[in-house]
């Protein structure tokens, strides 16, 4: 019972990679010898419930806090509670904003996540790209950070003008079809996909806010015999998306890695506890940056990237 | 004959010409008339099923008829609900009883007439003399010989449907100040409690309030009624005296078995 | 006491003049009737159809404003895929909300089957058959619970799916362990679960197995609903539990087989979900509540109980499938997709209303 | 003194001892008794709230009462539910009616006991025989007179009071095997359809069938009462011989105005 | 015809009897009671006592398991902290709910007042006061809007809402750009809109404004429903709305007010919630309508109207805060805390229900 408590709170608790952040903090908990104490908002979003998962975390004594921030902004008065408790928190993922709320970020940048798989299309198109017809799934109609970090990274890197970096959907380049949201699921990657389609029958590059996504996009590709000419990029890395890389439905995806980033979170706080100070962030960022890695089995030119055989033994699921 | 439909020279209080309403195939009200005097006992009766109710819910305002017009002393009125009636002075006991199951009995009697408290707390804080109203309610209830029920707070749903019934027939009585209109208000009770509400309906008379009663009980009918309008297939038949008909006269003109001689205007 | 031989009394005496009565009782004139009366009368004495004229103003006016695109055969045909999912969950779902209960869970034991059946099939490799099987006796198992708990603690439907949902939402996780179980996983090991899947063209229009067995799970229940005393007592415990159970129907057995039968229809939902998305999420029907009442609601249905139309729920999944697909077709944001999708089913609802109105 | 409460060497068909029920402060049922003999019309009499509803609904599986025992043939029963009652050949009307208003007429003559068609489409896909339904439905209500109503299919809530009632005693009687229980069953009703439902009665009696008649309407209860039950304050006060007594006196014992001389056992 | 004089009969015999008639109605002994009856009857009169029982005895169920972390006074008013979003805006779904109706749309008023509160006060400079009244005006003008369509169109509540919480989410959207204002901004220029965010220590218990504000608000609705003729109307309305419109109320009215002062208190709501979080994020409110729904449901409303009180539903928010609450100080994984909470509010319904009962 007097093993420090460090809390760990995810967006939700339904979404694989939150699920298997919380599958690393836990083996990093056994590891350390502290205790984990995990909590979730209920939808993608939810301030609300994180804040009360704060306070009950401060109320149950706890030493550290790993959070993966619903609203980066939002979510810093509660933080501020926190620390002002004497509490270690450390932002999972994304970073809080400003970054300098958190004691610490382990984070992955989601824009630079995009941007590899941009560029990695643009490339892969080559002359073509000047005429792709792009289709993009986003995760909902809400514009939260990490859905329009991932989808502006995505056009940067493949050359587009982006308008307003914080805002989707405000581009105007003629190669985009349009943007739908699929709350991140199959379902609703096969039917934002399907109306796409409709709306432009001759999309050629399908950018998925995450693999389930882009698992439903090629569903609906496939039902009509796209399958094959149709390019798909996604982020996130899980096993089931990298084997889908491997097996040739999705071209590339950006591997971000959860359990390291809970796992290094754990022992810093575990660090803190037993005296020890804050961790630092990486050079030249103002986060530790847990890497992202481009997975595809095609690669490009002098992107540097890792093939499916390698990224399966790396994956989160 | 048919005993004075109208009455010359004396306004009908209430009055009603070529009143229609249809409900898809069936035809509720089929230009039926309608006049009722200051002061009197009209008795309504009829076949089931033949549209008294729905001729009532229409001068109430229940009901909203495809076609006729509906006067009040001689101006004519368009009642778009029973608060507008109610407005007029017109009050009905409706054959649904148009009671609140949940709420209690004080509450139902002052339904939409609640009394507030006397000075600020009543006109600041809009606060309900509950005392007032349960003190009244129950008064009205003992006058019809009702206060079988165990407390004025007890919620009509727990009444038997005589006590309900008699919840109703309490509230309009006490608030009609021209006309009071009562479908069938005796179905459910006893032979006590039948009598109280026909002594209520001279009472009502007694204060120069009209009352128009429906009734399938011909003894009642003829006890107190000054005038019996017979309706029949949708529309009046005939307005009968009571004093220059028999009863059976009555039923056979109600039930078709004999046509009057003069059809009402 | 009064013994004095009062001998029993007769009929009153008016009464004696009954024999006499009249046996016409009431003569209605059959009139000609123009052709607008036709279509009144016709809507009146078939509600349901009041709905299908709704949705078919929505396809004329999505088809005015959006053109070919939205109205191709195949665009069309899509559309029924689209709906297939809320389609056979808004079944499961009418049958409740006619018994004037609300099923909260019926999403979570959609995704809880469709883990369960593909977990056995591809993860444990049991036969497919034996997968489905077992996935189908979950969902029944789901409903046994619901339905227990409303009918032997008679508490709120309302509460109970709450609860269960989150129950089997967390079961269905802990069991997947929160991973996908690819397509081509299941396309190779248990071809089966994905056969709603497959398709076929008719002129243009591609239909998949799913769309038919949605219409033929409509058509069944259309029969129960209608056509079988199941279906009329349904009707008689949502519309007065108590008059019901007066009058001799056991309402709580009823209340409890549309439970288990609503679990089983979601567990066929299950089906048709992974035959849709090809692979096995348990992130999956997480707006199905929702979307399920909703179509119930706008097919003209009370969550009072005692009305509602399976073809009704069919409609209107359509008409929300409609406004979806038109909207984007159309040029429009996705925010401002939402936003007139707001509007329609205020709009939807209200010209049904009206034309019901107009027509009654 | 009170006619036969207990018929000597007859065993009762019905019978019922010290029932009670409570609603919190109020005693609906105060240890009443209760006897029904083979072949006999009971009327049940009394003042409004004096529990007649809460006694047959006792007796019909409506209610479980707190304590008391019902015995059916001389053999303890314990109703559960309507339904139970039923099976055991009691048929009951309601005073609530106990109709599906969203239902049609015919759906509501047979609700619980639809008949299915013959053959493989009735015994496997257990199709209704809607139209044989119908039929039967027709023909009980044309027998009561209420065919004033347009379509055996008009909705129930689209009926006017009197014939919702006419639907729920044409029910009852069809069904009735042994015993027949109408909670005023002629309340809502006109002259004719009264009279029809009296007709009714008697003509369930010639079947073999008892019936309990609870009514407001002396005339009528003195008219076919074989024995009136006479309930007061939640008990069994006595039990008459109509021919022995007048309805005066039935009205004194009922309303306490006057107490019989011997308490029934 | 029959002009014979037949002279106006006079009462039948058979009633004249009645003069005579007792007038005592009916008696009753007054036995003494045990205490268990005096419980008993004590909740009989008391309904919404049976809430507060199932409240206590799941905070004692928790100290037990739990222990001092859980019993503290600084948890225990934490949970009362972490409940008044849920308590204000149940409130306005209490209202709604007696009238039979539902509110889909509370949370997307919350946010998009909260965010119109936020925009004119801190973004374009506008007197925070000026900004409050504004937004409190959005809130009345979204219950307009329900109520408009409820009682001007008839439409159903749950489609009007589900389509207008489409519409005001929008809004919000549109409205912020999807941007969250800093707390530290609010705080800088708007300290007003974080008034009830502020906190005073009561014998190391900490309640915020906020807390009370929820207090006071529960207490006004409580006197207008139960002390003065509008909350009375409420009921009525709810209860039966035929037999409420022939006694004379003004059901139109009745729900369009009812409507109207949801939406207000939701953008008091909005001001606690920006109390409570700081910063104004068009995110929030999102779990709002099901969490409210919950609240007044498990506080004992019944979802056809009629029945349900306020305080009810505060203890019901307050129950389902202690559950997760403590579940959350327990050592229980996310997972089976969904699980947990999911059994327990079936429990704590089972259970109000069986007090009822035996108390009855
Ligand atoms: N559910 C209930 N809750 C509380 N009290 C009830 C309930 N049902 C009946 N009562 C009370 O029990 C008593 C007997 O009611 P019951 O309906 O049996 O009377 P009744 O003799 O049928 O009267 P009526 O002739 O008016 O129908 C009444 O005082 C009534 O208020
Ligand atoms: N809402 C409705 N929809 C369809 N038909 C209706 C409706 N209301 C009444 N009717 C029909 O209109 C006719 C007249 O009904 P009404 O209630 O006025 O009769 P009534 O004279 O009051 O009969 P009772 O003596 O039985 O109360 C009946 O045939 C009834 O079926
Ligand atoms: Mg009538
Ligand atoms: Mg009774």
């Amino acid at each position: 019972a007097d093993k420090p408590i460090v809390g760990l709170i995810t967006k939700t608790n339904t979404n694989p990679f939150f699920v298997k952040m919380k599958a690393g903090a836990d083996e990093a908990a056994k590891a350390n010898d502290v205790e984990l104490r995990s909590f979730a908002g209920k939808v993608d979003g939810d301030n609300e419930s994180q804040v009360a998962a704060i306070e009950n975390l401060i109320a149950a004594g706890a030493k550290g806090i790993l959070i993966t921030p619903n609203d980066s902004r939002a979510i810093v008065p509660a933080v501020e509670k926190a620390r002002a408790a004497g509490i270690l928190v450390i932002a999972l993922d994304t970073p809080l904003d400003p970054a300098s709320a958190a004691d610490a970020t382990f984070a992955t940048d989601n824009f630079l996540a995009g941007q590899m798989i941009g560029q990695w299309a643009a490339k892969t198109l080559g002359a073509k790209a000047a005429s792709a017809k792009i289709a993009l799934l986003d995760l909902n109609v809400n514009q939260i950070s990490v859905d329009v970090a991932r989808d502006q990274g995505f056009l940067k890197g493949f050359g587009i003008d982006l308008g307003n970096p914080a805002k989707i959907g405000d581009e105007k380049d003629a190669r985009i079809v349009g943007h739908d949201v699929t709350l991140g699921s199959e379902e609703g990657g096969r039917k934002a996909m399907e109306n796409l389609l409709q709306k432009d029958p001759g999309i050629s590059l399908v950018y998925t806010i995450n693999e389930p996504a882009a698992a439903g996009a090629y569903e609906a590709l496939r039902s009509v015999g796209r399958d094959k000419d149709v390019l798909i990029v996604s982020v996130d890395g899980g096993c089931p998306g990298v084997r889908n890389v491997k097996d040739g439905v999705i071209g590339a995806t950006s591997m971000q890695f959860p359990l390291l980033m809970a796992a290094k979170g754990v022992e810093a706080v575990k660090a803190f506890a037993s005296g020890g100070g804050k961790p630092k962030a990486s050079p030249g960022l103002d986060f530790v940056n847990t890497g992202v890695e481009l997975v595809t089995d095609k690669p490009v030119g002098e992107m540097p990237s890792i093939d499916s055989a390698a990224a399966l033994k790396k994956c989160w699921g | 004959m048919s005993a004075k439909p109208n009455v010359p020279g004396v306004t009908p209080l209430l009055q009603a010409r070529g009143l229609n309403k249809r409900y898809g195939r069936v035809t509720a009200l089929d230009h039926a008339d309608f006049d009722l005097y200051p002061g009197e006992i009209l008795a309504v009766i009829g076949d089931n099923g033949a549209g008294k109710s729905s001729l009532i819910r229409a001068l109430s305002g229940a009901l909203v008829p495809d076609a006729g017009e509906i006067k009040l002393a001689g101006m004519p009125v368009a009642f778009r609900s029973p608060l507008d009636a109610q407005a007029a002075g017109i009050e009905t006991v409706y054959q649904t009883l148009a009671l609140s199951p949940s709420l209690s009995i004080a509450d139902n009697m002052f339904l939409g007439r609640e009394l507030r408290r006397p000075g600020p707390l009543g006109t600041i804080c809009r606060m309900l003399d509950r005392k007032a109203m349960q003190r009244i309610a129950r008064e009205k209830l003992t006058e019809l010989g009702l206060m079988t029920v165990q407390s004025i707070n007890q919620r009509v749903e727990t009444l038997s449907g005589g006590q309900r019934q008699g919840v109703a027939v309490a509230r309009a009585a006490a608030f009609g100040s021209r006309v009071v209109i009562m479908d069938e208000p005796t179905a459910a009770l006893g032979v006590k409690e039948s009598r109280r509400v026909l002594e209520l309906i001279l009472d009502v008379r007694r204060r120069g309030v009209s009352v128009v009663l429906i009734s399938h009980n011909m003894p009642h009918v003829f006890e107190i009624a000054d005038r019996i309008h017979i309706h029949r297939l949708g529309r009046r038949l005939t307005v009968i005296d009571p004093k220059a008909y028999t009863m059976s006269d009555a039923v056979a003109f109600m039930t078709g078995a004999r046509a009057p001689i003069e059809v009402a205007a | 006491m009064t013994d004095i031989g009062s001998s029993r009394p007769a009929a009153q005496a008016f009464e004696l003049v009954l024999d006499k009565g009249e046996s016409r009782v009431a003569e209605f004139e059959v009139r000609a009737r123009s052709p607008l009366q036709k279509l009144q009368h016709f809507l009146h004495a078939n509600p349901t159809a009041v709905p299908a004229i709704v949705l078919l103003l929505s396809v004329a006016a999505f088809g005015f404003t959006v053109g070919s695109r939205f109205l191709s055969m195949f665009n069309l045909s899509l559309i029924i895929q689209q709906v297939t999912i809320i389609g056979v969950i808004g079944a499961a779902q009418t049958l409740i909300v006619i018994t004037a209960g609300i099923d909260l869970s019926v999403g979570a034991i959609m995704v809880l089957c469709s883990v369960i059946m593909g977990k056995l099939a591809v993860t444990m490799g049991l036969p497919a058959p034996i997968a489905f099987v077992v996935g189908v006796a979950a969902g029944a198992g789901c409903g046994v619970v619901n339905g227990a708990l409303v009918t032997r603690l008679k508490l709120p439907p309302f509460i109970v799916t709450l609860g269960t949902w989150s129950i089997f939402f967390a079961l269905n996780l802990w069991y997947s362990a929160s991973e996908t179980i690819r397509s081509q996983e299941v396309a190779k090991i248990a071809p089966l679960l994905q056969a709603l899947g497959t398709s076929v063209n008719i002129f243009g229009a591609r239909f998949t197995y799913g769309s038919f067995f949605m219409l033929g799970l409509v058509a069944l229940i259309w029969f129960v609903l209608n056509r079988t005393a199941f279906g009329r007592h349904l009707y008689a415990v949502g519309d007065d539990p108590d008059a019901a159970r007066l009058a001799g129907i056991q309402t709580d057995r009823i209340l409890f087989s549309v439970y288990v039968i609503a679990g089983v229809i979601c567990a066929l939902g299950a089906w048709a979900l992974i035959g849709r998305i090809g692979s096995i999420s348990p992130q999956a029907g997480q707006t199905a509540n929702l979307d399920s009442i909703t179509a119930v609601v706008v097919g003209g249905a009370s969550l009072f109980g005692g009305r509602g139309s399976i073809v009704g729920t069919l409609i209107g999944a359509l008409i929300v499938g409609v406004f979806r697909n038109g909207l984007a077709l159309s040029d429009v944001d996705v925010l401002w997709q939402e936003f007139a999708v707001g509007w329609l089913i205020i709009i939807a609802v209200a010209l049904d209303q009206w034309i019901r109105k107009v027509s009654a």
